[in-house]
């Protein structure tokens, strides 16, 4: 049997573009917001992981929450094993969101408490939400999270809450919202200067912190933003590409130059 | 309080019932045109085999067999779905219906070939999806053909089995048979213990044969059809075509009962409209089902939007074949439901077999749209298709070989009616038993005995 | 053979509403115990609006657990009534009569109790009810149709008020029997009110008939979406395990067995409590067991696509998902238990008519059958989520809590509560549809066997 | 000026109303408090964020960030854009400032000892009153002694004011201490501050043991410059040799085991291999292998003979040295374990040679000297080393040295020296300890009397970076906040205490804001200074480019024959593990465990949160009998550890590996009883020639304890289907 675990690998599945169902990324006049992740750069350090934690009031993990499975963190570094001693090697892989344009998490939500935006977001109404929790069961990235508890910050620590950023209540789902407060103050700050959002002006807490910039946000209408140009890179790939999910964020393969001579001789 | 339609008034046994074979009205006319469409699936057959192509050539005649599995070699299941229901409707149909065991055995003959066009399982390392889990030893042809095999003889025991009674004649004749005549006949002279161990071992082989027919629905629909188009992988799929192959076999026995009874009175005079509100109400029974099993496969694949799942499905539903589904669905769905549910339609025999045509001609479609597309598909071995294919049209070879293959089938059916008593006589005389008329308060009533 | 039930109208009248006029100790026994568990249900539900789904045994990124699988495993029961009233009822079989009325029950009461789960399981309950059904004209703000959530309140609250609506109607003429019998003033009030003046004429005996067989074809295609919108809750994302075309079907059928498995069980007892030997009788669970049969093997073959074609797409995470189903303990032990008692046993013995006919063994294999049913749900729900995709770093596992035990047994109390209250309200056995029946019975000789008959009009 | 420029991200001060003024130089105060409009202090409009750019709380290498603040209140932290250390951005530790400014635990007003020492019984008492009391003691006290950390800028001024007064002494205590790497920098370049290790210009980097990505010196910066470093299509190469696998070892393109301590040996057989085949293509490599005993010295390296004290294969060892030579500009570096051995300065000293075999030094992607730091901003104090503290200890216990008063302030080495040095012992007989700090630690808990000190955002001051980023960096800091406890700065304390006790000689500045504004003023004149000032606190600070570099030796001071073999505390047979404590990117060693957030990161590699774990070969654990989640004990010849095994398919199958940090008696609710600390088990061994601690010296064995814990980590379940063979999602391109 043909190697279960090759599927990304398998030849890519080009149909999912002329479906009659939704078009998973509608013309927009607008903004159309996504994302590209550089394997390659990113060195797992976690410095993006707490900026998001602090910029978007995400409560604290106490100990037993990570081994009960129930910490949140929107934007994760999965490490995966390569190879076995002494060749064995770890590689990162920072997860968060993907905002989807063929969202799985959007279609189940009975009150469209998710839903995607003008500007390609997968954005979640808090109040709205029931927490049927059956979003964050349909999302393969497993990127959505229940709240279990309500959140609380031993005084003074609430003191650092980001205002712009809502608290979330006990019972309902949150996830990565690419920082969306940030991109609508940007753009009102351009609309009232009259003019567009430049290229860069917008950054996430994530993509601001990550020291090694191998996270990099931008319009992926603008075709002269740099998240256009890295996301058509040859290392390019999107994650679970078979789900046909239409992810924003575009992720660049880690070069392994131990591999390198042996496939770019067959012009991979 | 309840409806007379539903105890089948019509039916009356008052002259004594015999068995004997039947009698067709211009025998002559209908055996030399059948004669002569069955001689053009022999020579069409040949044809094809000499100009052995690639599979795509085997597209066409895959279709039309597995309209064969939907429909000839269905029919017998009804028979003993009247028997385990103890429906007295079914009477007079059975033997009808089982008889057409014998054409079936036509399946295997057809299936050399479009079974010898398929794909290994693997190659160049890379394996299409099978039921066989790629297992290489026969694998599917031998695998399937056997399967096949086994199902054909459980048929035609069935309808031997079931005939034996009114064939054997009396004891002393049966007797004074030679030994493997004897055996052929089962030894019947009609003792106790021979019938319980009839009806006993009738029971058993329908079992049997609807269980294997079940399994090899399950394994033709997959080697010749999901196994061959990319990303069509629908757990429902075997089931939605036993489905459709119950309708199948439904329509195609109203359409018989009622050439029969306008052909060959012998039976006509025991077919009435009783039978037709019977399989009228089963057929528009499973025409709700057909939409019941197409849409629980088309919402969840079109629900997910799992790219390589849609792909297949734009295949055999929405662009590609998109002309064949229709017919199919207005034939297999949408006709006969909106006719059915009006009474005067369903309840008489001709109106409804008139339905019943529609209903095969959209079963044909049907089968066609799902096993071209399979047969006729490039590259079964990748994930998913890349891009959606252009339809395969028939040429007229191809147009020719459907033809005959019914030619065939309608020969051979003729060929055993003629042969072996219709209605079924034992049968026929103990449901007489079990039924008398009488009298209660004001009311004429019916009472019917239900044997355990 | 058949035994044909030998007592007189008035026998039967009497015994039939025997158990709505008397007060066995026993009934307050099994009424307190009922009751202790389901206030530690509501204590249970009492806590969770307080501290939330903490409670239960929910963690990234299993966040469907319990609940969920007792919402399919009661909705499924609910198939029962429908399946064994209608269903038989449009079938013309005799043998339903005694049955029909006791799994309409148990249809109303496990519909009701599964709807309970969606809402306690919810982050937000009193908001779920807020959101999904009062439709929010003000804002313009609906509930999105595109979502199996949606679909489930809709598709079952037809389902229970048809099936309502079709015991109601089957009742009347119990209802002003126990009128009509009735010595306390006030319950002769209230059976009178709910009785309609049903007097027996001519008239209403048509229209009540008519009725009910035109609510029982009606009512096919709801219990069919039932539990194929149920099934669908699963089938239409992408989880492996969950996403399979067979699902629709496979639930359907499902819900018929461990349905008809819990009328059988339920017959059983209501036979020894409420004394109802001359009613239900070894024909009656003969052949059921003997539809069972069938039953069993459709939903078998259904499993065994749900399987083949889960493996057969070679996808790594649906491969993944199967063989934790399969291979890895706890599942190993899961899908074994579930596959012997849900089928091999149970159908094992069936096919022998002394089990067929014998109500101890019937019993047994019958609640063998829901706790396999129970466990198949198990299966179908929890292992998908813990292998969701190929993301091996997110795979998880789920361990359900002590809190999620005790809401189950206290809905497990409900539904028998909310059986034993009606039984102790309104006739549990349709007095007038058994007497119809043994008007109608009738025999035909032959020879020198006597064959059972039933008599139809002419 | 354009719109960007003018967006909120601007670093500093906010242009307020009108833009008539632009402040940046107080903190808003009464912030806690309700306010009215009528009554705003200038800086806080209700709902308006203002930026405010100072020091990195936790930052190891100087890093300037930007806080944000709305209402008083700090926000988020940021990289200060511009700023030559941190380019603008942060890790983990610099995110989580704000959470230690705001952690409830802190010290939040003076505190007298009530109980016995280390008990940590204490009583609240005012400002003043422990004032009082300070005089007091240090009034009366001989030879004061001050411990800090590493401390540059006006601080250091102000702590010389009253050192010069009192005649006291000052150590400086690093949790990690650079000496080794100093004196290493010294031989080998002539260098006296650390040079700057030019990564992003690099065509090929080797590094033994240094984890520059995750801890070493100045990670924020070697990240950034990461970042370029993998920029296409150059994209340079990564060679990680260490016994450990650090992140930067995660990384890294090839990464390399060797035996702990032989590192050198090593680099020496690397060099051989590149003198031997030329790899330079030119004779450069000529000179300096003469001048540290020329080619035969280092044919006694050849891979060879080198293969089996390194564990390192001939063949792995030449591939090494064609692609170290192979992609340049090639530099070398060494840190971390490589260096905490016995003969650590010979390792640290046999690396950085290879930069002067390959020329990599002085041109970019090299080696670059580092300017010397401008008089009016002293530059970090270096650390004292290891050595020193185990004779002070020794010293105080048998009498032989006597310390009246002593101010700890920010450091706690009672938790970071081995329990073999009896340092918590010898701090008992110092007559009067005082103990500053934002937490409760080790030290402080065994004070006489416990002062709060202000967290970096709430306290003015200055620092240089070290090591500087090929430029001479000033960073300014700044109040962004006002303190919501009673704590006070280190430097105003330092000046009340001078002035008090020396009223005849007093500091001449009053406040530290006033020291910092003339350090300041000595530093970019006077010319204009307010705005200059105003600037300097915007930006961040000042630096200048490529001025007054210090120069390079003409040949290294070492020879060959110099280097040693390794010593390890415990013997083979019994011990039959090396013990490699590491630092992880949260905790550090230990001075940020009590922050909520760096406890629930994730350790990058083993995803481990909260306590302490001992890494292990998934073949070491098989034949220790443990697994996953399996409490061990860990027996050194000096002491015993428990830890929860994680077993890894990267770690050494002859290591066993123990992150720093956790362990605390005294601290937060969040560090306090968890897991444990493995710097009270090491041997008290020093580096030869540096007089570090050697902390990767010493041996354990594992045994199992029988119990079994859950192990908080990031990561769901031991992946089933992660056999090694072929990864779920194929993340690595080829
Ligand atoms: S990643 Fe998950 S949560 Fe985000 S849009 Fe996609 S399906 Fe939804
Ligand atoms: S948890 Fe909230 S967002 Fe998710 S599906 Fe339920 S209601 Fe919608
Ligand atoms: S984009 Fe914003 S919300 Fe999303 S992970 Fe990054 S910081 Fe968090
Ligand atoms: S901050 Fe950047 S480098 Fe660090 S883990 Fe996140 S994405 Fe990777």
């Amino acid at each position: 049997m043909a190697s279960a675990t090759d599927t990304a690998e398998l030849p890519v599945v080009a149909a999912a573009a002329t479906l009659p169902t939704d078009d998973p990324h509608p013309e927009t006049d607008g903004h159309r917001w996504g994302m590209v992740i550089d394997a390659d750069k990113c060195t797992g350090c976690q410095a993006c992981v707490v900026a998001c934690q602090s910029e978007n009031n995400l409560a604290l993990n106490e100990e037993n929450r990570v081994i009960e499975r129930r910490a949140k963190t929107w934007i994760r570094i999965e490490r995966y094993w390569e190879g076995e001693w002494p060749n064995a090697k770890a590689r990162f892989l920072p997860v968060l969101c993907q905002h989807c344009g063929n969202a799985p998490c959007e279609t189940v939500c009975p009150v469209w408490a998710t839903y995607h935006n003008p500007d390609g977001l997968n954005v979640q109404v808090y109040n709205r939400c029931i927490g049927t929790r059956f979003c964050a069961n349909a999302c393969p990235y497993s990127v959505r999270y229940f709240n279990f508890w309500e959140p609380e910050w031993p005084s003074p620590m609430d003191r650092q809450l980001n205002p712009d950023v809502t608290v979330r209540t006990k019972g309902i789902v949150e996830k990565c919202t690419f920082c969306i407060h940030r991109i609508n103050r940007t753009k009102r700050q351009a609309d009232r200067d009259g003019r567009p959002v430049a290229d860069g002006e917008v950054e996430p807490a994530c993509v601001q912190a990550c020291p090694t910039t191998a996270l990099v946000f931008g319009d992926l209408n603008d075709s002269d933003s740099k998240v256009s140009e890295l996301s058509h890179s040859k290392r390019a790939f999107t994650l679970l590409e078979p789900l046909g999910t239409a992810p924003a964020i575009t992720y660049l393969k880690k070069v392994d130059p131990s591999h390198v001579d042996e496939h770019e001789e067959h012009g991979h | 309080m309840i409806k007379p339609e539903a105890v089948g008034l019509s039916l009356t046994l008052r002259p004594p019932y015999r068995p004997s074979t039947i009698a067709i009205s211009r025998k002559g006319t209908v055996a030399v045109a059948v004669g002569l469409l069955a001689a053009l699936g022999v020579v069409m057959y040949a044809v094809k085999l000499f100009s052995w192509g690639d599979r795509a050539e085997w597209a066409y005649p895959a279709a039309i067999t597995l309209f064969v599995l939907s429909t000839v070699t269905a029919a017998p299941l009804v028979a003993f779905a009247s028997r385990m229901a103890r429906g007295y409707w079914g009477l007079p149909a059975r033997r009808v219906v089982e008889l057409f065991a014998l054409p079936s055995m036509l399946l295997f003959v057809l299936l050399i070939p479009i079974l010898g066009s398929l794909p290994p399982f693997e190659q160049d390392g890379v394996t299409r999806a099978n039921l066989w889990f790629g297992w290489g030893g026969g694998a599917p042809f031998l695998t399937d053909q056997l399967a096949v095999s086994v199902m054909l003889l459980a048929g035609g025991a069935l309808m031997w089995f079931a005939a034996v009674p009114d064939l054997a004649g009396p004891p002393s004749r049966v007797r004074a048979m030679p030994a493997w005549k004897r055996l052929l006949f089962l030894n019947w002279t009609g003792t106790k213990r021979q019938w319980v161990v009839l009806r006993t071992s009738m029971r058993w082989i329908s079992a049997f044969y609807l269980m294997m027919y079940v399994f090899v629905t399950m394994i033709l629909t997959t080697d010749l059809g999901q196994s061959l188009l990319p990303g069509w992988r629908s757990g429902i799929f075997p089931a939605y075509h036993v489905i459709t192959s119950f309708q199948g076999a439904i329509a195609l026995i109203v359409i018989t009962l009622f050439l029969l009874r306008r052909y060959a009175p012998s039976v006509g005079q025991f077919i009435g409209d009783e039978q037709a509100a019977s399989l009228g109400k089963f057929l528009i029974a499973l025409t709700l089902f057909w939409f019941y099993f197409f849409w629980s496969d088309f919402l969840l694949v079109w629900y997910a939007r799992l790219p390589s799942e849609v792909a297949a499905v734009q295949t055999n539903v929405a662009v590609t074949y998109i002309v064949p589904f229709l017919i199919a669905m207005f034939g297999q769905f949408l006709i006969p439901f909106v006719t059915l549910i009006f009474n005067p339609i369903r309840r008489k025999l001709s109106r409804l077999a008139v339905v019943s045509v529609v209903v095969l001609i959209g079963l044909l479609f049907d089968r066609i749209r799902l096993f071209v597309a399979s047969m006729s598909s490039e590259n079964p071995f990748s994930h998913g298709l890349a891009e959606l294919p252009e339809p395969y049209y028939p040429n007229a070879i191809d147009i020719l070989f459907m033809i005959g293959v019914v030619g065939m089938v309608a020969a051979i059916y003729l060929w055993v009616l003629t042969r072996i008593p219709t209605p079924g006589g034992w049968e026929m005389r103990e449901g007489a038993m079990y039924r008398r008329e009488q009298k209660y308060m004001h009311a004429e009533v019916l009472v019917l005995g239900k044997p355990d | 053979m058949q035994e044909p039930v030998t007592v007189d109208r008035e026998t039967a009248n009497r015994e039939l509403l025997d158990f709505v006029f008397a007060w066995p100790k026993w009934f307050f026994a099994t009424t307190g115990l009922l009751g202790a568990v389901i206030t530690l249900g509501l204590i249970i539900f009492l806590l969770l609006m307080i501290f939330g789904l903490q409670l239960f045994g929910y963690a990234h990124p299993v966040y469907w657990g319990f609940p969920v699988v007792n919402f399919v495993f009661w909705i499924g029961v609910s198939h029962a009534g429908i399946m064994v009233s209608a269903i038989l009822r449009l079938a013309q079989a005799e043998w339903r009569r005694p049955v029909t009325r006791a799994a309409e029950v148990l249809t109303i009461f496990s519909l009701m109790t599964a709807m309970t789960f969606p809402i306690i399981h919810s982050g937000r309950p009193w908001r779920t009810l807020y959101w999904e059904f009062p439709y929010d004209w003000m804002r313009g703000i609906w509930p999105n149709p595109r979502s199996p959530l949606v679909w489930d309140p809709a598709a079952i609250f037809t389902y229970l008020t048809s099936t309502v609506m079709f015991v109601y109607i089957a009742l009347l003429p119990d209802l002003a029997l126990a009128r009509d019998r009735v010595k306390n003033p006030i319950g002769k009030a209230v059976y009178g009110v709910l009785s309609l003046g049903f007097r027996g004429t001519t008239r209403q005996w048509r229209i009540q008939a008519i009725a009910g067989i035109l609510l029982s074809a009606l009512i096919l295609p709801i219990f069919v979406s039932v539990h194929s919108i149920v099934s669908w809750d699963f089938a239409v994302t992408i989880i492996p395990g969950w996403h399979n075309t067979v699902f629709a079907p496979y639930f359907v059928i499902g819900a018929v067995h461990s349905g008809v498995s819990a009328v059988v069980t339920v017959m059983i007892i209501m036979r020894y409590a409420f004394g109802l030997k001359n009613f239900i009788t070894k024909d009656h669970i003969d052949s059921l067991a003997r539809l069972l049969i069938i039953v069993a093997t459709v939903w078998l073959f259904f499993f065994m696509l749900d399987f083949m074609f889960g493996l057969y797409g070679t996808e790594p995470a649906e491969v993944d998902t199967w063989q934790r189903r399969l291979m890895e303990p706890p599942w190993t032990a899961i899908a074994i238990i579930f596959i012997i008692t849900g089928y091999i046993i149970p159908v094992g013995a069936w096919l022998f008519r002394r089990v067929r006919r014998n109500f101890f063994l019937m019993f047994v294999t019958t609640i063998l059958v829901n706790i396999g049913m129970w466990l198949e749900r198990y299966m179908i729900v929890i292992p998908g989520l813990e292998r969701k995709s190929n993301l091996t770093f997110q795979y998880g596992d789920y361990l359900p809590s002590a809190a999620e035990f005790g809401i189950i047994a206290a809905q497990l109390a409900l539904v028998i509560a909310g059986f034993l209250v009606f039984s102790k309200l309104l006739p549990i056995m349709p007095a007038a549809d058994i007497k119809e029946g043994q008007i109608l019975r009738d025999e035909i000789k032959v020879g020198r066997a006597r064959v059972p008959a039933t008599m139809r009009e002419a | 000026m354009s719109g960007i420029a003018r967006r909120r991200f601007l670093t500093g001060a906010a242009a307020l109303a009108g833009g008539a003024t632009v402040v940046a130089c107080a903190a808003p105060e009464r912030e806690s408090r309700v306010q009215s409009f009528v009554h705003s202090p200038e800086q806080t409009l209700p709902g308006q964020e203002l930026w405010f750019a100072t020091a990195c709380a936790h930052s190891t290498g100087g890093n300037s960030v930007v806080v944000r603040t709305v209402d008083g209140r700090a926000k988020k932290v940021e990289g200060t854009k511009g700023f030559p250390v941190n380019l603008g951005k942060t890790n983990v530790r610099g995110q989580a400032g704000v959470q230690s400014l705001y952690n409830p635990d802190r010290l939040k007003t003076p505190l007298r000892r009530r109980g016995t020492r280390g008990e940590g019984r204490f009583e609240a008492i005012g400002w003043p009153e422990a004032l009082d009391l300070l005089t007091e003691e240090f009034g009366s006290a001989g030879n004061p002694l001050v411990v800090t950390g590493p401390m540059s800028g006006t601080r250091l001024r102000v702590l010389a004011q009253f050192l010069a007064n009192s005649e006291g002494r000052h150590l400086v205590y690093e949790a990690q201490d650079t000496a080794t790497l100093r004196e290493a920098a010294r031989l080998v370049f002539g260098y006296t501050r650390l040079p700057h290790f030019d990564i992003a210009n690099a065509g090929a980097v080797l590094s033994f043991g240094a984890d520059f990505l995750g801890t070493w010196l100045s990670p924020v910066h070697y990240s950034t410059a990461y970042g370029k470093f993998r920029e296409e299509p150059k994209r340079g190469h990564l060679i990680q040799i260490e016994s450990h696998m650090s992140l930067t070892g995660a990384n890294a393109d090839r990464w390399v085991y060797v035996n702990p301590g032989h590192e050198g040996a090593l680099a020496l057989s690397i060099a051989q291999v590149i003198a031997a085949e030329n790899l330079t293509g030119d004779d450069r490599w000529f000179d300096p292998v003469n001048a540290v005993g020329g080619i035969d010295a280092l044919n006694a390296y050849s891979p060879e003979l080198t293969a089996e004290r390194t564990g390192v294969a001939p063949d792995t060892v030449r591939e090494i040295a064609r692609e170290f030579a192979g992609h340049p500009p090639a530099l070398a570096i060494a840190g971390g374990a490589a260096l905490a051995q016995t003969n650590g300065l010979d390792n640290a000293v046999a690396a950085l040679l290879l930069n002067r075999i390959v020329g990599g030094t002085g041109a970019a992607g090299g080696v670059r000297p580092n300017p010397a730091a401008p008089a009016a901003v002293p530059a970090t104090a270096a650390g004292t080393p290891f050595g020193q503290w185990g004779a002070l200890s020794t010293g105080l216990l048998d009498g032989s040295e006597t310390v009246d008063a002593a101010f700890f302030y920010d450091v706690d080495p009672v938790y970071g020296l081995p329990a073999s040095t009896r340092f918590a012992d010898a701090l008992g007989e110092m007559s009067f300890v005082v103990g500053m700090g934002t937490f409760l630690n080790e030290t402080l808990a065994r004070a006489d009397l416990v002062l709060p000190a202000t967290h970096p955002f709430e306290e003015w001051g200055d620092f240089v970076a070290d090591p500087a980023p090929d430029m001479e960096v000033v960073g300014y800091q700044q109040p962004v906040v006002t303190s919501w406890t009673n704590a006070r700065s280190f430097g105003d304390v330092m000046l009340a205490l001078t002035s008090e006790l020396f009223p005849d000689a007093p500091p001449p500045w009053t406040t530290m804001r006033d020291a910092v504004r003339d350090g300041a003023q000595a530093l970019i004149g006077q010319d204009g200074f307010d705005r200059g000032w105003i600037e300097l606190l915007r930006t961040g600070g000042r630096w200048l480019e490529g001025e007054g570099r210090e120069a390079q030796s003409d040949q290294p001071d070492w020879h060959i024959g110099l280097l040693a073999e390794p010593a390890f505390a415990g013997d083979t047979t019994e011990f039959d593990l090396h013990l490699i404590p590491f630092e992880n990117v949260a905790f550090g060693a230990g001075t940020e465990s009590a922050n909520p957030w760096l406890q629930a990161t994730p350790d990058p590699l083993t995803t481990v949160t909260w306590t302490t774990w001992a890494e292990l070969n998934p073949v070491t654990a098989e034949r220790l009998g443990v697994k996953r989640n399996d409490v061990v004990h860990i027996d050194t010849p000096d002491g015993t550890l428990r830890a929860r095994v994680y077993e890894a398919p990267v770690v050494p199958p002859d290591v066993v590996a123990v992150p720093i940090g956790q362990g605390r008696e005294f601290g937060s609710r969040w560090n306090v009883d968890r897991g444990a600390n493995v710097m009270q088990t090491l041997a008290a061994q020093a580096v030869a020639g540096s007089g570090a601690l050697a902390w990767g010296a010493t041996r354990a064995r594992v045994r199992p304890a029988g119990e079994h814990d859950r192990l908080p980590t990031l990561e769901v379940i031991e992946d089933p289907r992660n056999d090694g063979e072929a990864p779920p999602v194929r993340i690595t391109s080829g």
